[in-house]
């Protein structure tokens, strides 16, 4: 299709990402880009080049995320966005899989003794604008005919210190930034999440109408990682799965060919994206896993063996 | 006079002590009347609560190069935020082994600031000095030519800040002469077009600008052309710049006499030789001053880009502190940036005032 | 003139209207008046000249108290120049001014500028400030442009203009600084004529000025200042024709 | 003489070919022109609805008639996130009124004060004056407005610790919370008693300007007009039985209810608006009065008249025409600089504007939206200010 | 001069090198000229005069098409003066101007000033428009500021150097719009020399001035105008000596 042409003639893919969200998208003290979207984006070219450096960065605001994609100033959107139907449909836009499941939820001082999110009558939230969320909780608080005060700030940095100041009561936002913005609490254990999760928040690569191919790159780019943690295959393991005689790993690895060029891409590219990035897995950990700053647990996001909805279709 | 006149030798008096010496000046300058000397003294008190524990929290009680870790101990500043994050919050993704080009720019940009600062090296070789120097920094950025090419969305931190406003300006200069000629202009539809254009940028924020670019300019485009994300809103800034310096040349060009331009006419001189040759060289001249008044605003309105994801030195601080290691010491990282920008800023200005006087009493 | 000022100025009739004694003034460490002794009577015209710096201005603009002297004393009408305001009002109620650059206020009329004074201080009622005023513009010549601006004046205009302004207020003496050196040749005239006039009238009058002419034919006595004092005073016939001062003579040689 | 204006010229210009006309020239350039202008905004156009309908991005803006579904921080109308998205705009257009208002007011009022302080004779007092002006000027406003926020939340205590400084009022990071007269039927009859009060005020300014032109006696008009509008409200207050009931905040669940409340986000806006930009009124005030000529207020002092009338008949008249042109510009520059609120969370007319685009994904729209507002809140400034300019300019020859 | 200028001159020679036929200017309503008819012949000098606000800059300004006319017609040197932009041209190449507030350039020495039009209008080389220049300069006796800025020069120096500027054109005519009323005394005389000068060697000149002296001396004609017309015309000795006209007589009683 055009977009991948367009994509191979220029020799690097060009992805939007966040830019200031600590796990999923944001240039370390070197500037190198680090997070869970960014390697996503890196998984992508590694498969279409067979080099995860082919790809660059544009940091984007929620405002701009959507028109650069339509424009085609970026060639792909990963950038904790939640797919809708309205999305997909008026914003012409085609979301692949999930690479993160979400949901929003609510993080409270542990000092002010609630326990749901149904006590939160009278609350002042701090809400960052240009995402579900906003919408989200005014759903929340009307359905339960509650009353609130949003507290709507652009930064999530900004956001997070207003917090911890006590201008707000409680904070909402996806879960995966509740505990990261917990984790960088001054003191994390003064703090709980509630259970109530409100929204469903199914974050996901997008890329614009017009091009299949390219969608299917992208979206089996996502795939790849979780199929190669279910199979067992890491970037460690690799070239010795390459000898495996599982006919699964051998078609996915591309020594049994066909997968590739159903693709349009080279036979080794799972291979290059496990490799060069890691399986889902690894990159959760390494980027949002127990042992980072930001701690969060699998929960959702567990291969669906281990009760999480993680599920890869076969590569066949 | 000489001391042998003797008819009306003249005796100088010192003054009575109230009116001279530091009594005096203290008379004079703070203890004039009850109403002076309460505000002095009131003025003094708030000091004396303010200054000392600003200063202990500043400077006694401050670590400068430390981890982060060791900062969460101190009651004082922490001001090892900035060297700790140096090079990202000055050169933000400009790749580390290449960096000296952008330091390199920066040091060429001061040189020629500061030899263009003298009056005395006004004279035909600036504009090729500055052409040259200009297209220097951009190679060292842009790279080419031998140096490794560094895209522009790269291009972050403290050279972004500076570029985005000389460019600014140097891209809206040209355009505001035009748009302040047009405005002049006897042909009713140029004159309207370029009163409309003015008027409509000066009543709009810049944000708002700055929202056209990255958010609607794109759609502005054909499908499959798209134009990278500094440029366009370095666009933004010129043609927001553009109205303002309009409106100053204007001023200039009002200043210059009737005489000069039927003098010009009366040579034989066509429009755009008079305006060229005799007109435009008066009016800029004059309107020098309020010109690096307009830098000094373009400089700080850069800030703004933050709001649209660019890397200017204010996002890169502020990515900085959204690292949680750092995330609480935003006053620290905040009043650097003040410091940064209030040095440039009244650098400039001060220039701007003494060009003023200068200008004023000297032909 | 109110009851009160009639009864004094009868009172002090043989008193002189402006005395300074041993007045010293400084500006910082500078020496600008030094040892200053001057008497003027009523009725009297008195001329000042001088090199410029010598501190003519300085020494009638303390007369009106536009500036503060440090030492000796200033009485004008019998009232002493102290940090009184209520006496500052006094005497700048009795005293009008004319400067070299007329100040005249540009956002007010020339009838405005005239019945200023008269409605906020004297608090006149408007009308008779206004018939007053023209009354004052029909003696200096203009009183076919009271509704004009001052920026619609020439320079002599506007100076008559000023010295109308001072005469609304009703003063016993009139200071001029130098009321003609701002002005073009061709204007010089028509406010010396006022002037003249002025004096004909019987005003007091203390005149900086460097116009010998008008030294010469109206002047009681000359005033000849340099470097803060005043060096020579005589008859405008004696000092002009018999200088007694080296730097009088020196001074006269360069200006007539 | 004939006084036939623009007679037939019969200065026949027909045997010159067009490109040697002037005029002709000119005509010619500005079609050119014209037409260039309005073929760029025939691609732009066309190239901007071909883009639309190829993604199939909804326009237009019926939008505006959908239930908006959020939630606004503070608002001067009521609303709720059931409302319109134009409600919602209205509310954040209202909110940047508001701050704008009260920005306008507080900025000339500390910009004279700085103003005022910079030409003092107290030389610490100038200098601190001078100090602030440059240290205000030079740093970007957005970067003060972060400072300003992070003090607000960061120095104040939680709720449950308020400061109490005095009975009803109450200091917090929610804000200023402070008690207000519960709603009684006095109210409306108090206000319209303050309206007469006004009126009467002018009247009263009429008549003495009338009295002193006829006597020259001079009436104590604002002291009196100020009296005026204390005591008439104060009548009917008391006609009404003095009602004293109180509506006092008191914390109930996480916030205080009740009382009025001024929030962080708006107080941080506000506060960095007017020191921002009453360091450039300062300026402009400084400039003014010293545009005065000395002498002019030496003629002033020698016609007799008291400090207090020197500065109200002679130097604040001249020194308003010349502050008030750039006045208006800091004024306008205010209420676009309003637009950084999105920064701290603020809810203004950007901010709303803001959630908006990104709700609908109707960007264009939206942009415009912005650009309008501001734009209708400028051009009104700006022909107000000309038409004052005009009546105002000192005449000269 | 250009070759084909030199044959249009040789060709044209007997007529006149101005001529204004039943010429009207308006300004909105305001009918500043009527019917003004003038012949000039090569080398004529004439002197124009008339009060203030009686069209007199107005007139010359039209001949090299400062102003515009709105009816009636002006041939310079064979070329009428029409909306064509190439006739406009030619014209202003033909006719120097000086001015009676000089208007040199302030931004250009002196030397620039001379050489900007020739440069840039008649593309000269520079070195040749320099030595021109020069040859000016030294005929206005000035040469030796030619590095300094006009800022630099005095009043009567500035009037000389735009004469140069003038000159420097090579002109066949020059029109000077009351070139010495800006001057202080002292250095009329030294601009009306130039002028005196030049009108010795033959240039066609008209000169709007209050000037007598210079009228008498070098005038072939004199012109009275007044409203916008011209009232009388003759030598100057008749003019001077034997007015016809009444408000000639007005005029020459005021200003003599
Ligand atoms: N405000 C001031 N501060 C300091 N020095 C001053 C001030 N005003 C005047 N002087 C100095 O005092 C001296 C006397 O000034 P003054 O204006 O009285 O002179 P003058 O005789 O009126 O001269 P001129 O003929 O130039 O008006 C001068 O040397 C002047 O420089
Ligand atoms: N641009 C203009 N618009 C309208 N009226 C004008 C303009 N220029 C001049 N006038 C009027 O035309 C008349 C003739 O003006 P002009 O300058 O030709 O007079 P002049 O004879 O040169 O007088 P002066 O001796 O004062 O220079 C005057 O009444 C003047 O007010
Ligand atoms: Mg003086
Ligand atoms: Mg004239």
């Amino acid at each position: 299709g055009k977009d991948l042409d367009a994509v191979k003639k220029k020799g690097f893919i060009q992805a939007g990402v966040n830019g200031g969200v600590f796990g999923f998208g944001m240039p370390d003290e070197k500037g190198v880009w680090k997070g869970l979207d960014v390697d996503t984006a890196r998984a992508i070219a590694a498969a279409i080049f067979g080099d995860a450096s082919k790809v660059k960065f544009t940091p984007l605001t929620a405002q701009q995320r959507f028109t650069a994609l339509q424009s085609g100033e970026i060639d792909v959107l990963t950038r904790n966005a939640t797919r809708t139907l309205t999305r997909e449909t008026q914003l012409g836009l085609n979301f692949v899989h999930v690479n993160y499941y979400d949901g929003q939820g609510f993080l409270v001082p542990k000092k002010l003794g609630v326990k749901s999110a149904k006590e939160l009558d009278g609350a002042t939230v701090c809400v960052l604008p240009g995402t579900t969320t906003e919408q989200n909780a005014a759903d929340f608080f009307r359905s339960n005919n509650m009353k609130w005060k949003p507290v709507v700030i652009e930064n999530t940095t900004e956001l997070a210190k207003t917090f911890f100041a006590g201008r707000c009561d409680v904070l909402t936002s996806d879960a995966s930034q509740l505990a990261g913005t917990r984790a960088v609490a001054p003191n994390p254990k003064d703090y709980v999440i509630l259970p109530e999760i409100i929204s469903k928040e199914p974050l996901a690569p997008a890329v614009r109408h017009g091009d299949d191919q390219f969608r299917d790159i992208v979206d089996f780019s996502v795939l790849a990682m979780i199929n190669a943690e279910e199979l067992g295959i890491n970037s460690k393991n690799v070239d010795q799965m390459l000898k495996s005689k599982n006919p699964a790993i051998k078609r996915f690895l591309g020594v049994i060919p066909g997968n590739g060029k159903a693709l349009g891409l080279d036979e080794k590219w799972a291979y290059n994206i496990i490799k060069q990035v890691g399986n889902y897995g690894e990159v959760f950990d390494r980027n949002v896993g127990p042992k980072t700053t930001l701690g969060l647990e699998r929960g959702l996001n567990a291969l669906w063996t281990n009760g999480g909805l993680m599920y890869s279709p076969p590569f066949k | 006079m000489t001391d042998n006149n003797t008819s009306t030798s003249r005796e100088y008096l010192k003054p009575p002590v109230t009116e001279v010496g530091v009594l005096g000046w203290l008379r004079e300058n703070l203890f004039n009347n009850w109403f002076n000397s309460l505000l002095t003294i009131l003025t003094i008190y708030s000091l004396y609560l303010v200054v000392p524990p600003l200063i202990k929290w500043a400077f006694v009680d401050s670590l400068w190069l430390s981890d982060a870790a060791a900062c969460r101990d101190i009651d004082g500043a922490c001001w090892s935020i900035i060297p700790a994050n140096a090079r990202f919050i000055f050169f933000g993704f400009f790749p580390e082994d290449q960096q000296w080009r952008p330091l390199t720019a920066m040091i060429l940009l001061l040189a020629l600031v500061l030899y263009s600062q003298n009056r005395r090296s006004w004279n035909r070789l600036l504009f090729p000095i500055w052409t040259a120097g200009l297209f220097v920094m951009g190679w060292l950025m842009h790279g080419g030519l031998g140096l490794p090419v560094v895209e522009t969305a790269k291009w972050s931190g403290l050279p972004l800040t500076l570029m985005l406003s000389l460019f600014g300006m140097v891209g809206a200069y040209p355009l505001g002469v035009l748009l302040a000629l047009g405005r002049q202009s006897r042909l009713p539809a140029i004159k309207s077009l370029c009163v409309v254009y003015i008027e409509l940028i000066r009543g709009v924020p810049l944000i708002s600008m700055l929202f056209m670019s990255s958010i609607m300019f794109p759609l502005f485009l054909p499908e499959g052309i798209s134009i990278d994300k500094v440029l366009r809103a370095q666009v933004a800034i010129i043609i927001f710049t553009a109205a303002y310096i309009a409106e100053v040349v204007r001023g200039g060009l009002q200043a210059i006499t009737k005489g000069q331009y039927e003098a010009a006419d009366s040579l034989g001189l066509n429009y755009s030789q008079a305006m060229r040759l005799i007109i435009l060289p008066q009016a800029l001249k004059i309107v020098i001053p309020p010109s690096v008044g307009i830098l000094i605003s373009a400089f700080k309105d850069t800030s703004l880009v933050v709001i649209i994801a660019l890397y200017d030195v204010l996002k890169t601080t502020k990515v900085t502190l959204s690292n949680p290691k750092w995330m609480g010491f935003s006053s620290e990282a905040y009043l650097f940036l003040a410091v940064l920008y209030f040095i440039f800023c009244y650098a400039m200005s001060s220039y701007s005032r003494k060009l003023e006087k200068a200008l004023h009493t000297g032909r | 003139m109110t009851d009160t000022t009639a009864q004094k100025t009868a009172s002090t009739i043989d008193q002189p209207i402006i005395e300074l004694i041993g007045m010293h003034k400084w500006y910082g460490d500078f020496h600008v008046l030094s040892d200053i002794n001057l008497k003027v009577a009523r009725r009297e015209r008195i001329v000042i000249c001088g090199p410029s710096g010598s501190g003519k201005s300085t020494m009638i603009r303390c007369i009106n108290r536009l500036e503060e002297h440090q030492r000796g004393r200033i009485i004008v009408d019998g009232i002493e120049l102290t940090n009184d305001i209520k006496n500052i009002e006094k005497v700048r109620a009795e005293v009008g001014m004319v400067f070299q650059h007329f100040n005249l206020f540009p956002h007010l009329t020339i009838l405005e500028n005239l019945t200023l004074g008269p409605i906020w201080v004297r608090k006149e009622p408007k009308k008779e400030a206004e018939e007053t005023a023209m009354m004052f513009l029909e003696k200096v010549k203009i009183a076919e442009q009271a509704k004009k601006y001052p920026g619609q004046l020439s320079g002599g205009q506007q100076q008559r203009v000023a010295i109308a302004r001072s005469l609304c207020m009703k003063p016993n003496v009139m200071l001029f600084d130098e009321p003609t050196s701002a002005l073009d040749p061709e204007m010089v005239k028509e406010v010396l004529d006022v002037m003249i006039d002025l004096a004909d009238e019987g005003m007091t009058m203390l005149v900086v000025t460097h116009e010998m002419g008008f030294a010469k034919s109206v002047a009681d006595r000359v005033m000849f200042m340099d470097e803060g004092q005043i060096v020579e005073e005589n008859t405008p016939h004696e000092f002009f024709d018999n200088p007694q001062n080296e730097r009088t003579k020196l001074f006269l040689s360069q200006i007539l | 003489m004939s006084n036939e204006p623009k007679a037939t010229p019969d200065i026949t210009s027909s045997t010159v070919p067009f490109w040697r006309n002037p005029e002709k020239r000119g005509v010619i350039f500005q079609i050119a022109v014209l037409l260039l202008v309005l073929g760029i905004g025939y691609v732009l156009f066309s190239n901007t609805q071909a883009n639309l309908k190829r993604q199939s991005i909804a326009t237009g803006f019926s939008f505006l008639h959908n239930e908006a579904g959020f939630e606004i921080g503070e608002s001067v109308i009521d609303y709720s996130a059931a409302d319109t998205y134009a409600r919602a705009l209205l509310a954040g257009a209202l909110n940047t009124l508001k701050v704008s208002f009260i920005g306008i007011i507080l900025t000339t009022l500390l910009g004279v004060v700085v103003g005022i302080a910079r030409l003092s004779h107290n030389w610490i007092v100038s200098r601190l004056a001078g100090g602030f002006i440059e240290v205000m000027q030079n740093i970007p406003v957005l970067l003060q407005l972060f400072f300003w926020y992070s003090i607000f939340y960061e120095a104040f205590p939680a709720p449950r610790q308020a400061l109490n400084p005095l009975p009803g009022v109450f200091l917090c990071n929610r804000g200023l919370i402070f008690a207000v007269p519960e709603a009684h039927p006095a109210h409306t009859p108090m206000l319209w008693a303050l309206v007469a009060a006004v009126i009467l005020w002018w009247l009263l300014a009429r008549w003495a300007r009338k009295r002193q032109d006829l006597t020259g006696q001079i009436f104590p008009v604002v002291r009196s007009g100020l009296g005026l509008c204390l005591l008439l409200p104060a009548l009917v207050w008391l006609a009404y039985g003095a009602p004293t009931a109180m509506d006092i905040p008191v914390l109930r669940g996480f916030n205080f209810r009740g009382g009025m409340a001024v929030t962080p986000e708006f107080s941080a806006l506000l506060i960095g608006l007017v020191l921002y930009t009453s360091a450039f009124v300062a300026e402009i005030v400084r400039a003014g009065i010293q545009s005065v000529s000395r002498g002019q207020i030496e003629a002033a002092m020698s016609i007799g008249l008291r400090p207090g009338q020197v500065l109200h008949l002679v130097v604040l008249p001249q020194a308003l025409r010349v502050i008030i042109p750039p006045l208006t510009s800091q004024m306008l520059n205010l209420t676009k600089n309003s637009s950084l609120a999105i920064a701290i969370g603020f809810a203004d007319f950007v901010s709303v504007a803001n959630t908006t685009i990104n709700q609908t994904g109707q960007a264009i729209e939206g942009v415009a939206l912005i650009m309008a507002v501001y734009l209708f809140f400028s051009l009104s400034t700006s022909f107000f200010m000309n038409w004052y300019n005009k009546k105002m300019a000192i005449v000269e020859r």
